[in-house]
């Protein structure tokens, strides 16, 4: 048998391959199972989960920037006990790795989402602590040190069975310093980048396209800043990093992984269309064996630097 | 999936007409179908990034039909292509209109809302439905594809908010007749709200198509919400999925 | 005489129209001179100035990103006396507003480029705590809070004759504090924002493309998170703002006129192409007048919030 | 300025060559000199964002040439532009070849950088010198425009890496003879590094066009800096104003 290039693992999880698709981006996995054999997937981290459903912010909610968009969903979600019961048997029955991304309005919640998420039939839990939507909790969590630290150490403390990711929020002064405290606080893995804090105004209306004023900028636009955080944080921890933000192409995911990254996941590039993730995996395969190299494993963290 | 434009014509200032050779395609689109476009040709290119929303206008044969306006950079792309040039877009997208049997319709179409009508007629035509179109635009370069409609439907009326073809009106003022079992309707979100209005109490079935800003088209993005009333609640609608078609009785229109 | 529609005063001082060309992006001005009518333009910010001659990074300095660039010049510069012996007198000769942007390495550095400047025939000074390129300063001083307030207290003391403009950096988590600190400070007006900090590496060399490993971001790009800081601003303080990043068109103008700027920067765009401003100028005069505006500055700040 | 496309040719795989009508660029256009083209034609698309720098190939009465690779989007982007489509692009700009006098010259161009080289010969050829043109690379694929360069030189010596056109070495490889007055030259920078060594002690005025990414190519953003000898320093100069032809006795290729 032929073998697989494209294998890593994070946290001791098998992935066949590593590219992902991102929370938010990809519904609860199903909604793409039309259109692309989501079986081919390395993994799907799923919208973003709270203990109740919460019906999200108000109309506008998206609108197109330069090379990305940006969106204010407001973290729309039907729940952890339905997806539970409603989304999760049918994503069972795909071949590919579920992530379940999710959140709390205080430590709390957090912690009673993570302990139910605990004992069902998922791969890893990633927490969103960096969403810019919501004015409770998010990116009060995500960009002050101390709370960082307590919300993740508190759902550490309060699972058993699965690894935790910490997604970060891009929008602070030194994303080094929270990557230390998730790795010293228990996180067993980090995806970094969740979006940038944006805005953008209808000149006719002089109203901001989004109901909410700001939103989260994503796509190729935010792209060098991701890379950028990525390295860094490469440097100050040593649990894997999971890359993420405006890749479009399998060059992005090849320089996600020089700057550090042992995965990736694909968010608004599933909008732009939703083959990218399935052709990404073909040419990443193709690359690999062009260029003899036998693990895309051996290329994280392979910068060069003078 | 890709295909190949057979023509690409301007109409009016800014009216463009294009017609996709995509046997695929036309195999599964239902009247009031819609699809995303993209208006780049090459992948790399990241500007615009976000593929474009577009209704079914008509299909013949193994092609399709586009009926658009110049509205920013995706659309004024999409009228610089070239007769031959590959365009890749997705399947055909969302519910569509119900087709009715043997029933005396109304259509109500306002500038290029009156695309996915066209496509809608013929389904309608097809099975024996007395078929009225009403027709209104700010202006006579707002009024296409009469041809079409000339053969699919039995009584046409026009309206221009400046008089340049048919009455000086809005359209929804030269609605005399309210004897109808069903009415769709596309347009501009207030033209469609006044149709509403108009058949109310009137006409039981209310078909609107609503066009809400889409990223991903398919259901995941959740950007495009559209509220409607079931009971007593008033609930999120995905205009992508449940949508573009909703029933006109239930929308929210504004919250 | 017609109304010039397009004037604004920016802390008692007028300029013929909003459009200063960006810091960095425009040279010492008489680049531009063999290709615009630099006369047309409301103001020139020149180059970075340090005490002495600056060489800057090692090449390479600029790669291109979707929808934007990074750089890594490494404020290169003739230093200040030069400037004044060989430049000033050049731009001299054109009718536009000059503002020196310029840094230092230490407050000392700061304080005494503040105070040649001071002296000179020059409309206004923008002082620099924000560019990402350089070691020592720069970055240190612009988003650590302490050391903002102490550089901008330290030039302002020491100046009589200029208003201080000062550029913040968006490489921070939260630019209200800062933008409220130089307020406090002394600082007369604020321009936002300088580049994002940004990183590409090169797949086939696996080498960072920027010899300093990160570079600046600029450019449509980041236009989104720029006028969200200029809104944050907006919101925060009374002196007058700059809008910067990401403009191209007049449309990007009033974006951040609506956000709450008195006046923009054009950067990025000067690259792509030099008749930018001047077509800026010509469209955004077309639009007052279609549009029945008296003075673009009644459009600062106009923002509609539900 | 703008200028219409006269003819976009593809010439192997990767090279094309494009004509330009532009009476105005042309009246200015010094042989060496580059000017930055616009790849996109909608001004409000920013991917690819900035302007790209190439080389005057050729002037032809009211028109001048390109002789272009494909490397990204940009190239990609003008590969597919039509005849008669408008294009823009600056000034010429930068300072050019010294053009001498009834002197004995060698041209060494590689691969792409023969584009500069063409309009050099007409203008040395117009000055009575003799010239000798030796032209490098991979593959024939690579070797192009002979026919023009037959006109203008009075030697031309081929070589490829592979032996499909001329004899099978670099370039540096078959120069022989070393009496010339002046040499030119432009390609991949380790040629034009092994040119400079070949040639060095021998040749007094060797001519090299150099190649670095710019943002503005007019002197303001100090993203092309190329480092050069001047007496006992090593100075910075800009590839886009100081360039991008430099003295290649004074060039510092590595740092
Ligand atoms: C279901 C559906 C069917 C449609 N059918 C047609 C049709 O048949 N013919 C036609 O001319 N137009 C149709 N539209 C509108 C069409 O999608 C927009 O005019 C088009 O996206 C504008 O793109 P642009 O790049 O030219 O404009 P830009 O303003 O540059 O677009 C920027 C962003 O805004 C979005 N946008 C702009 N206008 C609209 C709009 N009216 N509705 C939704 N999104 C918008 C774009 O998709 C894009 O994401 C339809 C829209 C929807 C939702
Ligand atoms: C003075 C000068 C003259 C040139 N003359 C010619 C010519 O006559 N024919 C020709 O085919 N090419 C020429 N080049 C190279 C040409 O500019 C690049 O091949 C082109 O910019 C690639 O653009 P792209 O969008 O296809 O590639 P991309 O890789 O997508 O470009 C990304 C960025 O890198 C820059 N870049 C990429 N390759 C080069 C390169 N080799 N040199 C400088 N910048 C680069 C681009 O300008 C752009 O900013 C010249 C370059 C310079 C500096
Ligand atoms: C519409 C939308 C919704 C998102 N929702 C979530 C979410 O629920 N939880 C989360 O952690 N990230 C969310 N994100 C962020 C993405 O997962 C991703 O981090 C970000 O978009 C950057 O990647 P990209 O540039 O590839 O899109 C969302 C992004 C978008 C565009
Ligand atoms: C090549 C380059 C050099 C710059 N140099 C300086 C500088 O010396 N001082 C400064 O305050 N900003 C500098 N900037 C930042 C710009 O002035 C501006 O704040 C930034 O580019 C964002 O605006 P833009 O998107 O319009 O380019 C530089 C930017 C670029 C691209
Ligand atoms: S457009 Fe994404 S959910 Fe409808
Ligand atoms: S390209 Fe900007 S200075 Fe040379």
């Amino acid at each position: 048998m032929a073998k697989n290039r494209l294998e890593v693992e994070i946290c001791g999880i098998k992935f066949k391959n590593p590219i992902i698709t991102a929370s938010g981006t990809f519904g609860y996995g199903i909604e793409y199972s039309r259109f692309i054999d989501i079986s081919k997937l390395g993994g799907i981290s799923v919208k973003g989960l709270s203990l109740n459903e919460v019906s999200g912010n108000m109309m506008p909610r998206i609108i197109e920037t330069p090379a990305g968009m940006l969106n204010a969903i407001g973290l729309q979600n039907i729940g952890v006990n339905r997806f539970i019961e409603e989304k999760l048997p049918i994503l069972k029955k795909y071949d590919t790795r579920i992530i379940v991304n999710f959140w709390g309005k205080t430590i709390e919640e957090y912690v009673e989402v993570a302990k139910i998420l605990d004992s069902v039939d998922i791969d890893m839990l990633e927490i969103n602590i960096s969403c810019p939507n919501i004015k409770e909790g998010g990116i009060a969590f995500g960009t002050d040190h101390k709370m960082t630290e307590k919300v993740v150490s508190s759902v550490k403390k309060n699972i058993k069975n699965k690894p935790l990711i910490v997604k970060l929020s891009p929008n602070v002064t030194d994303i080094k310093l929270f990557a230390k405290i998730c790795e010293d606080s228990g996180a067993d893995a980090i995806s970094a980048i969740n979006t940038l804090l944006g805005m953008s105004i209808d000149i006719e209306t002089k109203k901001p396209h989004l109901s909410n004023i700001t939103g989260g900028l994503s796509g190729p636009a935010i792209k060098p800043v991701a890379v950028r955080m990525v390295y860094e944080t490469y440097k100050t921890v040593k649990i894997p990093i999971i890359g993420i933000g405006g890749i479009i192409n399998y060059k992005d995911v090849i320089e996600f992984f020089i700057a550090g990254s042992t995965a990736v996941q694909i968010g608004t590039a599933n909008f732009v269309d939703p083959e990218i993730p399935i052709k990404i995996i073909n040419d990443l395969k193709t690359y690999l064996e062009n260029k003899n190299i036998d693990k895309i494993s051996s290329l994280t963290g392979s910068i060069k630097i003078n | 999936m890709t295909g190949k434009i057979v023509f690409n014509k301007k109409l009016s200032d800014k009216y463009y007409y294009m017609k996709i050779e995509s046997p695929e395609f036309v195999k599964n689109a239902k009247p009031g179908q819609f699809f995303m476009l993209k208006t780049q040709s090459f992948d790399y290119l990241v500007d615009p990034l976000l593929r474009r929303p577009f209704g079914v206008c008509d299909i013949e044969e193994d092609c399709f039909t586009i009926l658009y306006t110049l509205v920013g950079k995706g659309t004024y792309l999409l009228s610089n292509l070239q007769t031959s040039t590959e365009i890749s877009f997705s399947n055909p997208l969302g519910n569509g209109f119900s087709i009715v049997k043997n029933k005396n319709v109304a259509l109500v179409g306002g500038g290029v809302g009156i695309a996915p009508l066209l496509y809608l007629s013929k389904a309608l035509k097809d099975n024996n439905n007395s078929i009225t179109l009403y027709y209104g635009g700010k202006s006579i370069g707002d009024i296409h594809l009469l041809e079409y409609f000339e053969n699919t439907c039995d009584y046409i009326k026009i309206s221009t908010e400046d008089g340049s073809l048919g009455e000086k009106a809005l359209i929804t003022d030269i609605i005399t007749n309210f004897d109808y079992d069903i009415v769709y309707t596309c347009g501009p979100k207030p033209m469609m709200k006044n149709v509403v209005s108009v058949f109310q109490d009137k006409v039981e079935n209310i078909e609107v198509s609503l066009d809400e800003r889409m990223a991903c088209g398919l259901g995941a993005c959740l950007g495009c919400i559209i509220y409607v009333k079931e009971g007593d609640n008033i609930v999120q609608k995905r205009c992508c999925v449940e949508g573009p078609v909703f029933d006109g009785n239930k929308v929210v229109w504004e919250l």
